[in-house]
């Protein structure tokens, strides 16, 4: 056990992408195969990580190292992983598994600087999810911010540049928010471990520093969610992004921002979170913005990938509901039901952020598969491929449901635990996040099922546009029996997330 | 009355007003020359304040003049550039790298705002 | 012991042994030999100058009672020779292409550096005043190198109306400073102004009638030194306003290197030793003084860089913010303070420099630097283009890179200090930033390099630009070691008071 | 061996799924059982048993003979059963545990919905025409009896919902059956949404239980300590937890239960399956909405909700038997007296007439099924007249003149024609209609109005209305489908089926007039001795011990004689209105009498808004697309926030370029901006090259240097 298996697995790909810069230009199959290769194994040490994380308890921080990296600056080169982490590294390592292998067919040029950004890429969130020194954190959480916006800039659509600057400079300044906000952190508790700074309570004598600082940090991560009004940078940068990069950056990018909050944000300033979220119900507010409003934009975008991209958003809304929820526990100490509707909220925005991952992930496969098929993301120009793309459809209709939390889907359970804890802690929120469910289910199945693949087929158009290969395939299999699988026994998930979870609530709620 | 007389603030009242007048100069001025001359007035004034300096601070010791003496110098070098420099303005175009005729012949494209 | 003392101006003293050597050469060779080899005298030398910093020891000297020698200066020292050495492998292709004569751009260019190894190191109102003349005179003549190109010598011209007209405003800043203590030696006047108010007798002058005079000394080393926002010379210099270039890249980046780092050397001096800590003076210096300062250097900086169509105007205005964030550790003269000054500053050398390569690159091609060239540079030139990135990223504060390092251990010793403002600010500022620097970056990735020519990366180039992305790098993610050497050179000014 | 057989029951669900899953990926073989001659002599195959069907139909009565044994077990031990509970997950300091949970109520359920499916798959044996339909046909309805099944055998709350949106997922899965037609499949998608808001509140319903109970078992949560302390703990306002609660789970039954099954035949569509899928989805469906009330009655009782649900049911039962009474097609009619019936369900319910719900349910699934698969026949029979009349050699695939099968207004006189299916749908028509004695629906209806009759006096005869109408309903097509002359060529010529259709009927039609007798009252004169009430004492073990508030099942004797008259007279004007003489045709249309009789009395838009003409669906549409347009141009203002900020920053830029280049900037501009340069100045100096100056500047500044290290004693 003396195999620091955290640090291993954190540079992993970082060997792999220095080994693909290492290779000379025009071997691109060899780059291809580096770039999965490491991939694979990267996610069967994240699965390890996940399996000796849960058989450890999974409550506390497991495999933790820790040893001086900047001394001067007290910073500390802290790793670990608690229940809410391991599965979310899981996720990283498998998401960008799939996107390698699904671009080791698609993509054609510039393959060796791709590979390398995508391994880039998962080293940052990888780190991301390990680190429990802030400074490391940021680090992490930034550096995997320069990966994806080549990715965009450079492989993405038509209008990349717009979409990439708009990403380039909204979350970075983003960042540059949070980084301010750590510091303040830093300046209150005397350290930049997120454990003890969390036990040290920020703030805890001054509730305007405390304010200030937590909507720094809340905004620095809302961002990264996105939460309502911070989310315009996402369908840009969603749509432009090539089908990997948009499956990577919809599926696991996205989960840095939830998890931000909660391993930060949250047990920080949980009074504060708690004035937000219930007396002033701000966040409340922007979460169910992002449901309803993003639901309802959804049902007007004719535009595939914009449309996938307005969904996220949705659903992200749900990880914020679930935090707000399990913030509003914050008052009532030591009732039992409180508690574990609080931790349902928590398992819920976590389980969210996982099965969106999963089942985003394998929609935009899925969508790209069909437009780059077809030419075209016009989704009036579809419909009827069903009798030439069985398979597809058969897919598409699985992701579908679980897109829409049909229950034995994964899709379900983070409804259903962001609703047991919202309907006890934020009754009126539950009730309008309910109706949320609703325009998710129309669209859902209106847009992406009626409108592309039922009605009449345009034979002259579509005849010939072939079923999925079999690469294509073995891309999306594993997630949609993911999505099974943990939607007919999500006790591999629930159990772990929940081990850590009621760690959190225990640490957070007033006693 | 005597030079020694006179009190220091006489120089130093004598020095900023040389001073000035040579800031003024120097902002007022659109013509080269002038503008040296301007300068080379407020490091005058500089020297004057120094020399003055010496004599009621310190009299014993030569750092003062020293000073004054060093910035004279720089005054000198400063003018001389100056001079060089308004020449090579005036030079004909002769000897040019070849880039710098190409550039020329290419019509600036953006004129740009931030200098104004 | 005065040959001991020679001994530590032996960097000095190679630089200048180099430069008269080069134009004994230049004499006697033709203008073929010369670019053969200016250079790689002009390298030797530098070279020679950067290892004798290592032999010289950490105890601090005084030399010749009007320099000091200590672990401070070596580190500014190194950092400006180690400058001075990529400078002359980027200008080299430049040169031989762009002049007839290599060898007194190698010449001016080692004036230029000896002028900042001595400002750097002076401990002298006196000396200081003249190594800045040194180096604004050397300046200026690299200014106006293309002299027979009319707009470079204008570009000269400016550079020296504004560095004269501040040599008087700062030398009579300088001069009552001598009047008040009658010694221009820093530790002296120091004792003399503590002394000053002390004493029984009541006071000739009362110390707020001295912030001007402090005013008059700051204003005149900052804008010499080009780290101000009243320097519109130094966007000027290398500017494109008639449409033209008024400094070449070398040039620019020697001026936005060399210059503002001595100066920064010389501010720490003078508000750590000259004025004393126990006085209001000090205080009044670091906070209206410095910090407005620091704030207008940042925000205009940054403001002014968004307005920016050419991209050496548009470092330089995002030099002018960066330098505001440097500024700040004056502001705080701490130990800790100066140490994240020191390492914010040599960041700034390293993404400075880096860029400067790239665009020099590019401007051999494109002499209009406008950020329009760069358009899809990324398939013209990936490295260049990576590079760039690398830089810009850092000049930003990006984790992983050595900017970071420098702006988060700015900022945390700000927040420790209370100035939030400041960091507010800052943090604003940096956003702005983003603005104009996302411009190059999307220049370089997203537009589409139609209608451009592909553009070759000489081997010099490529070296410099190779060795600061990695300096960018490893000193963003291991920078232990370089900050135990800015925090030894920061103890020079603690460890005794 | 009684809790070995419960312990099974887990297989019930999962039998189907595993049929499905068979059929899905098995092996495409078709069973060649008969050849038929054709009018041109040769041989041909015609008709297939396909491989899918057979797996079907062996499914089903495996699955429905374990029913049978769990229903012997619970008779041998009446009362609720648990025998098995595994860990699902742990949420918080809680275990999910997941089980079976198998009681009367169950078990009968289980029978029932395991019979119903097994009697339509061997029913639809003979509408499938070819392989891959049958495939796709035998998925879906694999997939809906295996989600209420499950829905039946589960102890939990959670699995019940989950198996209940999979039901939903099966009737969605008929728009694969449709794949090219758009409209079926947009009505699919409507009524799945529909129920999908339902479903919503369901698992609001399911959250809140969740958060308060902290466990979704029915043994926790329906325990009489657990319900009285929802009943009074306050949620929202004066509503307690228990009646919310009741009331979502409500809102969950209606939207499962009430919308109607998707407008399944369009004029002219080949597929015959189609009533037997709307047998299938549409009845289950209705069971498992019903169900979970039963479910749930314990905490119906206990909520502020029991009255709600009374009126609900009933505005439901009267509403849908005014608009079965107008409607035309017959699949139409079938689909709203399904939605009346719920509403008796729910009605009786709503009193706490919990037997008499169930029984009125079971029942109706039973003449339900009768009736689906009578006009199943009827258009069967109807499209072979069609076939018939435009002739055999025409080839399959020519596009030929489309017949609506389903409109009774082109039908009549079949009696004769079709005279095994006449019986049948009279039987199911004579049991919806609850006439007495002769139907299973008598002995339920009469207690549900009984029962409202001594509490809430409106609704009483509001039900007795919504009867009334419904024994209307029930003989109208009978006469309209039946008596008099036909009315098109298609009805003329109209065949009877094939007998493996028309036996699984005619063995319905006994059961369904048959059973119940199983549920007369003891108070009944004369029967209630001669039968004794077996139903009521059976079912009510189901309900845990303190929560039995069953109203005892008398009969009083005012609803009664009134409900009676009214069903008579119901059945009477349906006679009277439709049977007497034929019908007048204007030109192709065939006038309703019903409707020229509103139009008569002045009330032209009463009949057209009971037929769905009212445009409700057109003005939400409008609202919805309103929505949409507003979000998006809030999206608009959004992106125009965040484009103003950088305005904002564009604008201090210029602010600070007019600074620079303005008024504070204009003295250092003549700095900055290079002096102009006098010819006569430089003619002076210009004799010697510049080069020169440069040199002297240099060394004087050399020498400087060199003079301050020489004298550096200062």
């Amino acid at each position: 056990m003396n195999l620091p298996i955290l640090s291993v697995t954190l540079f992993m790909p970082l060997m792999g992408a220095v080994i693909v810069l290492l290779v000379d230009q025009r071997q691109s199959r060899m780059v291809r195969w580096i770039g999965v290769v490491f991939a694979v194994a990267t996610l069967a040490l994240a699965g390890m990580i996940w399996a000796a994380t849960a058989a450890a308890g999974a409550s506390e921080m497991r495999l933790v190292e820790h040893m001086p990296w900047i001394p001067q600056l007290d910073l500390w080169y802290t790793l670990g992983v608690d229940g809410l982490s391991a599965p979310m590294i899981f996720l990283s390592g498998l998401l960008t598994t799939v996107a390698l292998f699904y671009s080791a067919f698609t993509v054609k040029e510039r393959v060796k600087e791709y590979t390398f950004l995508f391994l880039l890429l998962e080293t940052a969130m990888l780190g991301v999810f390990m680190a429990l020194d802030m400074i490391l954190f940021y680090v992490f959480w930034v550096v995997g911010l320069v990966p994806i916006f080549l990715l965009i800039g450079v492989w993405g659509g038509k209008r990349r540049e717009r979409a990439a600057i708009k990403f380039f400079v909204y979350t970075l300044a983003g960042s540059v928010v949070g980084l301010l906000g750590l510091l303040a952190v830093y300046h209150s508790t005397g350290t930049f471990n997120v454990l003890d700074a969390a036990a040290a309570r920020p703030f805890s004598a001054s509730p305007t520093w405390a304010t200030v600082v937590f909507w720094a940090l809340f905004v620095a991560f809302a961002i990264r969610i996105p939460v309502f009004p911070f989310h315009t940078w996402l369908p840009d940068a969603l749509t432009e992004a090539p089908t990997a990069g948009s499956v990577v950056l919809a599926g696991a990018l996205l989960n840095l921002g939830g998890y931000g909050i909660m391993r930060i944000v949250l047990p920080f300033f949980p009074e504060r979170f708690y004035t937000y979220a219930v007396e002033v119900p701000i966040i409340t507010i922007m979460a169910l913005m992002s449901i309803v409003y993003g639901a309802l934009v959804c049902m007007a975008q004719w535009d595939l990938k914009r449309l996938l991209a307005y969904s996220s958003v949705a659903h992200m809304g749900y990880v914020t509901l679930g935090l707000a929820a399990a913030s509003a526990a914050w008052l009532q100490g030591g009732d039992s039901s409180a508690l574990n509707a609080a931790a349902s909220g928590l398992n819920g925005a976590a389980l969210q952020q996982f099965s969106h991952g999963i089942v985003m992930s394998a929609m935009f496969l899925l969508v790209g598969m069909i437009s780059e098929r077809a030419r075209t993301r016009d989704l009036k120009a579809f419909g009827g491929l069903a009798s030439v793309m069985p398979a597809t459809y058969g897919l598409t209709l699985v992701t579908a449901f679980a897109l829409l939390g049909l229950p034995g889907l994964i899709g379900f359970w983070s409804e259903l635990f962001v609703f047991r804890g919202a309907v006890r802690l934020l009754p009126a929120a539950a009730v309008i996040g309910v109706i949320g469910m609703v325009f998710t289910a129309g669209y859902t199945l209106w847009k992406l099922v009626h409108c592309l693949f039922l009605g009449s087929l345009d034979r002259d158009r579509w005849a010939g546009l072939g079923d999925l290969l079999w690469w294509e395939k073995v891309s999306v299999w594993p997630l949609v029996i993911l999505m099974i699988v943990l939607g007919i026994y999500p006790a591999p998930l629930v159990n772990t997330f929940n081990a850590a979870v009621n760690v959190m609530v225990q640490a957070f709620v007033l006693r | 009355m005597p030079i020694a007389s006179v009190p220091l603030s006489w120089y130093l009242i004598l020095g900023a007003a040389l001073f000035w007048v040579g800031l003024y100069g120097l902002l007022a001025s659109r013509a080269l020359i002038r503008t040296l001359m301007s300068i080379a007035l407020m490091l005058n004034a500089v020297v004057l304040n120094l020399v003055a300096f010496a004599r009621f601070v310190e009299p014993a010791r030569t750092a003062g003049k020293t000073f004054a003496l060093i910035v004279y110098a720089i005054a000198a070098a400063q003018a001389a550039l100056g001079l060089a420099l308004l020449i090579a303005v005036r030079r004909p175009h002769s000897t040019v790298a070849v880039e710098g005729t190409d550039v020329l012949n290419r019509a600036p494209r953006v004129v740009d705002e931030g200098k104004r | 012991m005065l040959i001991s003392d020679y001994l530590y101006l032996a960097p000095v003293l190679s630089l200048l042994a180099g430069a008269l050597l080069i134009l004994l050469l230049d004499l006697l060779a033709d203008r073929e030999q010369m670019g053969r080899w200016g250079w790689k005298a002009a390298l030797a030398s530098g070279l020679l100058a950067l290892g004798s910093t290592f032999l010289l020891g950490d105890a601090p000297v005084r030399v010749l009672n009007v320099l000091a020698y200590d672990v401070f200066t070596a580190y500014v020292w190194r950092l400006l020779l180690g400058a001075l050495v990529l400078l002359i492998l980027l200008g080299e292709s430049y040169v031989r292409s762009h002049t007839d004569e290599p060898g007194l751009f190698y010449a001016l260019l080692m004036f230029f550096a000896a002028g900042a190894l001595l400002v750097a190191a002076s401990t002298n109102t006196m000396m200081l005043l003249l190594a800045v003349e040194l180096l604004s005179i050397a300046g200026t003549l690299l200014v106006g190198f293309l002299h027979a190109d009319r707009r470079a010598t204008q570009g000269a011209i400016r550079c020296l109306v504004y560095g004269s007209a501040m040599t008087a405003v700062m030398a009579l800043g300088f001069s009552w400073f001598y009047g008040l203590t009658g010694t221009t030696d820093y530790a002296l006047t120091s004792e003399a102004l503590s002394g000053l108010w002390g004493s029984s007798p009541a006071p000739v002058i009362r110390p707020i009638a001295l912030v001007p005079v402090l005013a008059f000394v700051l204003v005149g080393l900052v804008v010499k030194t080009g780290s101000a926002p009243f320097h519109h010379w130094l966007p000027g210099a290398s500017d494109v306003s008639g449409g033209f270039v008024g400094a070449s890249a070398p040039v620019a980046a020697s001026l936005a290197i060399l210059p503002k780092v001595a100066g920064f050397a010389a501010l720490v001096r003078l508000t750590l030793v000259m004025l004393p800590e126990a006085l209001d003076l000090h205080i009044v210096w670091r906070w209206p003084l410095v910090g407005i300062l620091a704030v207008a250097a940042m925000l205009w900086g940054s403001l002014l860089g968004l307005r920016q169509h050419n991209i050496k105007r548009l470092m330089a205005f995002s030099g002018i913010a960066q330098l505001g964030y440097v500024l700040i550790g004056v502001v705080l003269a701490t130990e800790a303070g100066l140490s994240a000054l020191l390492v914010a500053l040599t960041a700034y050398v390293l993404a400075e420099m880096g860029t400067f390569t790239a665009i020099a690159v590019v401007s051999q091609k494109m002499p209009l630097d406008l950020v329009s060239d760069y358009r899809g540079l990324y398939r013209r030139a990936p490295l260049l283009a990576l590079g760039l990135l690398l830089f810009i990223l850092s000049l930003f504060g990006m984790p992983g890179t050595a900017g970071f390092i420098g702006k988060l251990w700015l900022f945390t010793e700000t927040f420790r200090a209370g100035y939030i403002g400041l960091l507010i600010l800052a943090a604003l500022s940096s956003v702005i930033s983003l603005g104009y620097y996302g411009r190059v970056v999307r220049a370089g990735f997203m537009d589409s390099d139609a209608g451009m020519a592909p553009v070759p990366v000489p081997a010099a180039a490529s070296v410099v630009l190779i060795a600061m992305m990695v300096g960018v790098l490893v000193l963003g993610i291991f920078p232990n070691t370089w900050l135990r050497w800015a925090q030894a050179a920061a103890q020079v000014f603690f460890a005794s008071g | 061996m009684v809790p070995f057989i419960f312990r099974l029951a887990w297989l019930i669900p999962a039998i189907p799924y595993l049929a499905a899953l068979l059929i899905g990926s098995g092996p495409k073989v078709s069973v060649l059982i008969r050849t038929r001659r054709t009018p041109s002599g040769r041989k041909r195959k015609l008709t297939f048993v396909q491989a899918p069907a057979l797996v079907a139909i062996a499914g089903m009565a495996f699955a429905l003979l374990l029913s049978l044994a769990v229903l012997w077990g619970t008779v041998a031990q009446p009362g609720v059963h648990e025998p098995l509970s595994v860990a699902w997950f742990s949420l918080g300091t809680e275990v999910m545990q997941v089980g079976i949970h198998v009681d009367p109520t169950a078990a009968l359920m289980l029978v029932m919905v395991t019979l119903v499916c097994l009697i339509a798959s061997i029913y639809s044996v003979s509408y499938i025409r070819d392989e891959p339909q049958a495939r796709r046909f035998f998925i879906t309805a694999l997939f809906s009896a295996g989600a209420v099944l499950g829905v039946l055998v589960t102890d939990n709350l959670l699995v019940l919902f989950l198996f209940w949106q999979l039901l939903g997922v099966g009737s969605y899965l008929l728009t694969d059956l449709w794949r090219e037609r758009r409209e079926a499949q947009r009505s699919v998608l409507r009524r799945f949404i529909v129920t999908r808001v339902g479903d919503s509140m369901l698992l609001f319903g399911l959250a809140l239980l969740y958060a308060e109970v902290g466990s979704l078992a029915y043994r926790d949560l329906f325990s009489a300590a657990t319900v009285a302390r929802l009943a009074t703990t306050p949620y929202l306002g004066p509503l307690s937890v228990a009646t919310v609660a009741a009331l979502m789970l409500l809102g969950g039954t209606i939207g499962k239960s009430a919308p109607l099954p998707p407008h399944i035949r369009l004029p002219g569509a080949p597929e015959g399956a189609t009533p037997v899928a709307a047998l299938i989805h549409g009845a289950t469906t209705v069971s498992a909405g019903a169900y979970l009330m039963i479910r749930a009655f314990p905490l119906l009782t206990q909520s502020g909700a029991m009255a709600v649900i009374a009126l609900v049911g009933t505005a439901m039962a009267l509403y849908g038997a005014l608009r079965a009474a107008v409607q035309s097609n017959i699949e139409r009619l079938l689909a709203f007296s399904t939605m009346s019936q719920l509403g008796f369900v729910l009605a009786a319910l709503g009193i706490g007439a919990y037997a008499a719900g169930l029984f009125q349910l079971i029942m109706h699934a039973f003449f339900k099924a009768l009736l689906s698969m009578a006009a199943g026949s009827i258009m069967q029979g109807l499209e072979r007249g069609h076939r018939h009349t435009s002739g055999h050699a025409v080839p399959l695939h020519v596009k030929r003149e489309r017949i609506d099968a389903a409109d009774m207004l082109k039908m009549g006189g079949l009696a004769f024609r079709m005279p095994l299916t006449a019986i049948s749908f009279l039987a199911g028509s004579l049991a919806l209609s609850s006439l007495p004695l002769a139907s299973a629906g008598f002995w339920s209806l009469g207690e549900i109005s009984g029962g409202l009759w001594s509490t809430l006096l409106p609704p009483a005869w509001a039900l007795a209305l919504a009867a009334g109408l419904t024994a209307f309903s029930a003989m109208r097509p009978v006469a309209l489908i039946f008596l008099t002359a036909p009315r098109s060529r298609a009805a003329t010529y109209a065949r009877e089926n094939k007998l493996a259709m028309t036996l699984p009927m005619g063995v319905w039609a006994l059961l369904a007039t048959g059973l119940g007798w199983l549920g007369i009252p003891r108070g009944f004169p004369l029967l209630g001795r001669l039968s004794p009430n077996w139903f009521g004492p059976f079912v009510s073990t189901s309900l845990g011990e303190g929560l039995e508030r069953i109203v005892p099942m008398t009969l009083a004797w005012q609803p009664a004689i009134v409900g009676v008259l009214l069903t008579l007279g119901g059945l009477a004007a349906g006679w009277w209105l439709y049977g007497r003489k034929s019908l007048s045709i204007q030109g192709d249309a065939t006038v309703d009498p019903l409707h020229a009789a509103l139009d008569r009395m002045g009330l032209p838009r009463l009949g057209e808004s009971l037929l769905g003409k009212f445009g409700l669906a057109d003005r939400a549409g409008a609202l919805g697309s309103r929505t949409l347009r507003a979000a998006v141009g809030l999206e608009g203002l959004i992106e125009g926030g965040v484009l103003s900020l950088a305005l904002i920053g564009r604008g201090l830029s210029e602010l600070c370029g007019l600074i620079a280049g303005g008024w504070v900037g204009r003295g250092l501009q003549s700095l900055a901006s290079p002096p102009a340069v006098r010819d006569r100045d430089v003619r002076r100096l210009q004799r010697r090259g510049v080069e020169n100056h440069l040199w002297t500047t240099f060394v004087v500044v050399a020498l400087l240097i060199a003079i301050l290290v020489l004298f550096q004693r200062v």
